[in-house]
């Protein structure tokens, strides 16, 4: 690292790590509102918190631009309010509320804004992989140059979908980013438990592509790492396979305890002692781009943003009962 | 007799059947450490170890594909999916070898393996993650398909599944598993192939299974305030079928079929075919069905349950084939 | 109108298409340096080139998938399954992206997606390349399911399923590619979910579609010559139903219904369900089904035909509804 | 290669030798025949030959016990015959007769004989890979010491099942030899148009496995690679992945042409100058270990069991018309 980049005098750079330090202290909030809403009954379903793995949405997002495309697993509240869907389209869609993002018909696990370039929130693990890959395949063929980046767990790479859906991105060289979150554990198991190799690079290998490991904690690196991947989509079109080492503070879903039989409090701990916010609003104040009154603004807006989508989707109607028969089949 | 949730008398039965033949396992995602994502194997794994309680990979394909093999090799696998959601990534392996491998073989190979797990849909799980698998795997020839709707059931069809030496499909319940009732200790076999009357009735015959039972239960009971008499048929195994239990709609001559999937080609389609092809002179009315709206499942709640079979649909039905409405 | 295999009028509805509209594309495995493994691409790669004729790695559910996220960026794919046996690997994209994705996104990414390859038995291929895919695909809502019998149906119900902007399954019958047909030139629609009387008759009505359509023919033929009058229906479309043509059994008071696929949860049982429900005062006796008999295909030629639906069998249920035998 | 190798004094290697020729031999002529038989309409469906590529069954086949496991893909003739079951048995079932080795009811697609460990002829590229992991997982279990050799070709590789089961393989350590017969097409499909990485070992790394590329037109040289696999497999309980480089002389199965539009003439000619058996026979004359007579009465042995296997499938009777609906459940 640069002194530069230590210290951005630089107001682009300093404005852009703002927006960052806002963007991951949003999900954070908002993910905190919706844990409690959960508990209220107000949620329903399956419900997987991205506490903890900010830095990694936020970062990756900030290197695409608004017609780049990004689609996710069901752990995607973070990208879909960083895409650009508000977090009262988010909430409501979580409240199941006909307000919601997706019209309150697919919940936390399916939330979507085609024209936003968000293409879900999917639930198979593994299933929407290729479905980026599908995604880069078009603007390739229509000759834009969009890109996509695909999120996913590294549970998936286990899944035989990855395998089929990295080769034939590398043979048709598509302009796709696959993304994936190392966590490290799936629902209740510890990668090394099922993975003969851990480290997920080492998969690019067999499909001849470009790949990164990246500290998935650290914002910064997160956005770098992408931003090469973003060029070598966009100039080349060329695959990229980055795998970014985070971590979920939180159980699977809501359903699931915080740690669990698999894991110990103080392993959750220990990672909270490297957490992503705290670490950029940390640099952020010693580089004197932002002090403690300013921070706390940011965060009291935060509130108030997170605050109103609640209070949003609590008051958004139902779906008609008729939408249970639309949308089946378009005319 | 012991009053068990539905979870424990399934892990009773994983238990019992483990400890009576060696060459019994259990393989899935999360069945180990974790103690079950619904916690179905819950202490099997410090009783029985890592070697028979096996964690899996996210790799439904693989591991469905590597329990047959081991059939192949003379285990008699328990193959546990998360839910029967995920399984449609398995199907090639449970159609295609397990299903098929005993005839195309010609008679050789038997295939003594259970693929189970929860299926349909719990609550507000959104769409793909409701699916009832009735339809799909019932229609396949070589394979066995049971679904119990109480925990005894449960119980004893789990363990006919694990000594069958076909391929047999459990069919659970998430939102079944908690429910409680009466086990019989030890030795309990339910065969399958027997459908059980759950009430006695004698104007309407209400044919169920799984999840449905308690719906046609309730309708029963809201008929019943009605001055009608309704039989409660509990299907319990869906192939083979207990044909002679399902024309017992002969006694009461009109039936509403109950069941938790999509109507097109759907399972009660099937018992639609059986009861209008060999009871025909007997039936006083059309056989009505209730089922899944023909849509994929939405995620909130007032929709999902307008999209679920209920007790009220199911009186329609039933008054509709009485002609009282 | 020239006459034209049932293979040629597909390459004839593709070529069309995809000269129409550049966003349509075709991809599968050897669809183009090899022309198609059953040649239904023939001419396709040299006319359009490698970027709109894509010849894929022999993997199915990455190949879907890739099509539906294509469909997701505003293409309009055409994915071949060099036969539907392999599509099982396939299933969860059909059913759980391509299906359900307009519901869940609550109306906003349409599907116009097109999986098309050869159904169903052909010759002799034994037991896991045999299957027939009618009551797996008919059963979920989202998709719509054609299975054209004619070249001219062919043509026009591809040239449908590709203009569709949902999802369509288009089932083809090896078997049927060369069938020889007139085919109206140029734009020739066929609407989906519209059935088509293929022979008119007044004693009992046969329904079919695709390969079973032949049999039901010469059935029809033999019918004749024993003075019974055989109304021939070709179903055309399976999902939707064409439920108005169908409920012409009215006409005749008797039915007969013949499909490919195993009897169990077969799209033949959805049909009974309708007819006996809303037909059930003018049916003067229970609809008979023809199917597939309940087993996995066998190799040997004589068993492979004793499990087919022919021509015998349909005349022996014709009878059997006309209470003649 | 020692000098020892190249003289073998020692009878036993004579013998092995002379063995795996005669095997190659057998089915090669066997093949010939089954074309013929074809070409005549005694044998339906799809019929995929072996010629070309018979060192690698016979190779890796001489490397195994008796009690091991072989499963194979749909391209399983040789490997049926040199696993012990009869050429008429295997003939009879090509002709779908009553006598044949599944009843006549599997066809050249689906040989079975459970009793000498041969586990069938599968249909569905990739689909016995996890089938074989699963054979070797029972061996594991029960404790016995048996190996299983699970055969599949290229274009299996870039299916998900592929990587699945070799991931499993390799974290469970399961007694297995995933053996790739590299014969460079799928059906018309040259593997470099749709494989990222053309060297299949490659894979090996992304899950920690042995590995060995082994040249397959060489029966030696493969049956010493699966020596040391079976070694690894047997003491170690160690999986292995070979990729045996071959090439098929016929065209994908009966009903496609011989070369087709995705290879030439001159290849298939130029293969052929490597063929397998006419080098072992070389060999063997060069050594002195068997002379043009012997050869000549070593073909007419051949000659000899294949065509009583044609007159015996031949006159087999067909399965009872009843045998349609038995085998779908044992009782
Ligand atoms: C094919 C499939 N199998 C199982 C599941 C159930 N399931 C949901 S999430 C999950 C764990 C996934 O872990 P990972 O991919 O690492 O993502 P993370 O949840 O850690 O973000 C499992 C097993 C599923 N949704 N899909
Ligand atoms: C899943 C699946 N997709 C497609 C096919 C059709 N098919 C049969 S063999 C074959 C080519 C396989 O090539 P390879 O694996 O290299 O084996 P080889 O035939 O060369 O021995 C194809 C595409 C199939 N049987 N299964
Ligand atoms: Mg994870
Ligand atoms: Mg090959």
């Amino acid at each position: 690292m640069t002194a530069t980049a230590r210290r951005p005098k630089d107001t682009a750079q300093s404005d852009l790590q703002l927006r960052m330090l806002r963007q991951m202290l949003l999900i954070r909030r908002f993910e905190e509102k919706a844990a409690e809403a959960y508990a209220l009954g107000k949620i329903g379903g399956f419900c997987h918190l991205y506490i903890g793995q900010e830095a990694v949405g936020v970062g990756a997002l900030a290197a695409l631009r608004d017609d780049d495309y990004v689609i996710c697993s069901y752990r995607e509240h973070g990208q879909a309010l960083i895409k650009g869907i508000s977090a009262n389209a988010v909430m409501a869609e979580l409240f199941g509320k006909a307000t919601g993002c997706s019209k309150g018909k697919g919940g936390s696990m399916h939330l979507f804004d085609a024209t936003r370039g968000f293409m879900g929130g999917h639930g198979i693990v593994g299933g929407h992989i290729p479905l980026g890959a599908g995604l880069a395949f078009a603007s390739k063929y229509r000759g834009t140059d969009q890109v996509t980046v695909c999120f996913f767990g590294e549970a998936a790479v286990n899944i035989g979908a990855f395998h089929e859906t990295l080769n034939m991105a590398s043979v048709w060289k598509l302009p796709v980013i696959f993304l994936c979150e190392n966590n490290r554990y799936g629902m209740g198991t510890a990668f090394e438990r099922v993975a003969a190799v851990t480290d997920i690079v080492e998969h690019a290998c067999s499909y001849d592509m470009a790949a990164e490991l990246v500290d998935g904690m650290n914002v910064l690196t997160v956005y770098e790492a992408t931003r090469r991947a973003v060029e070598r989509a966009r100039k080349q079109s060329h695959p990229t396979l980055l795998e970014v080492r985070t971590y979920r503070y939180m159980g699977h879903s809501m359903s699931d305890p915080l740690h669990g039989v698999y894991r110990t409090k103080d392993e959750v701990e220990e990672q909270k002692a490297r957490d992503p916010i705290a670490h950029l609003a940390g640099k952020l104040k010693d580089e004197g781009v932002i002090d403690e009154a300013a921070l706390d603004a940011m965060d009291s807006g935060v509130h108030a943003e997170v605050e109103e989508a609640v209070k949003f989707a609590d008051e958004s109607p139902d779906p008609e009962p008729g939408e249970l028969f639309t949308d089946v089949l378009v005319d | 007799m012991a009053t068990l949730t539905y979870r424990d008398a399934l892990n009773q039965a994983l238990r019992e059947e483990m400890q009576r033949d060696s060459n019994v396992f259990l393989m899935g995602e999360e069945v180990g450490v974790y103690q079950g994502a619904y916690k179905v194997s819950r202490g099997l794994l410090e009783e029985f170890g890592p070697k028979r309680i096996v964690d899996t990979p996210i790799a439904e394909l693989g591991f469905a594909g590597i329990g047959v093999g081991a059939a192949m090799g003379g285990l008699r696998p328990v193959i546990e999916f998360m839910t029967w959601n995920f399984a449609v990534l398995a199907l090639d392996q449970i159609v295609n070898s397990a299903a098929k491998m005993l005839y195309m073989s010609g008679g050789q190979i038997p295939m003594p393996i259970v693929f189970r797990g929860p299926n349909g849909a719990a609550l507000q799980l959104s769409s793909q993650h409701s699916q009832a698998w009735e339809s799909w795997v019932s229609h396949i020839p070589g394979l066995k398909v049971v679904a119990p709707a109480t925990p005894a059931d449960a119980k004893g069809l789990l363990k006919s599944a694990i000594r069958d030496n076909n391929p047999v499909i459990v069919l659970e319940g998430e939102m079944l598993y908690n429910q409680k009732g009466e086990v019989p200790d030890g030795e309990h076999i339910v065969p399958i192939g027997r459908a059980d009357i759950k009430r006695e009735g004698s104007d309407v015959t209400l044919v169920c299974h799984s999840k449905t039972l308690s719906v046609a239960l309730k309708a029963a009971d809201q008929l019943a305030e009605q001055d009608v008499s309704a039989e409660v048929l509990d299907l319990r195994s869906l192939r083979p079928l207990d044909e002679a239990a399902i024309l017992s709609v002969r006694k009461t001559n009109r039936a509403v079929v109950v069941e938790e999937g999509w109507p097109h080609a759907g399972i009660g389609a099937q018992l639609v075919d059986l009861i209008q092809r060999d009871a025909f002179d007997d039936l006083d009315a059309p056989v009505q069905r209730v089922t899944q709206a023909d849509v994929p499942m939405p995620y909130n709640k007032l929709l999902e349950r307008a999209a679920k079979a209920s007790p009220e649909k199911v009186v329609a039905a039933a008054r509709r084939v009485l002609y009282l409405d």
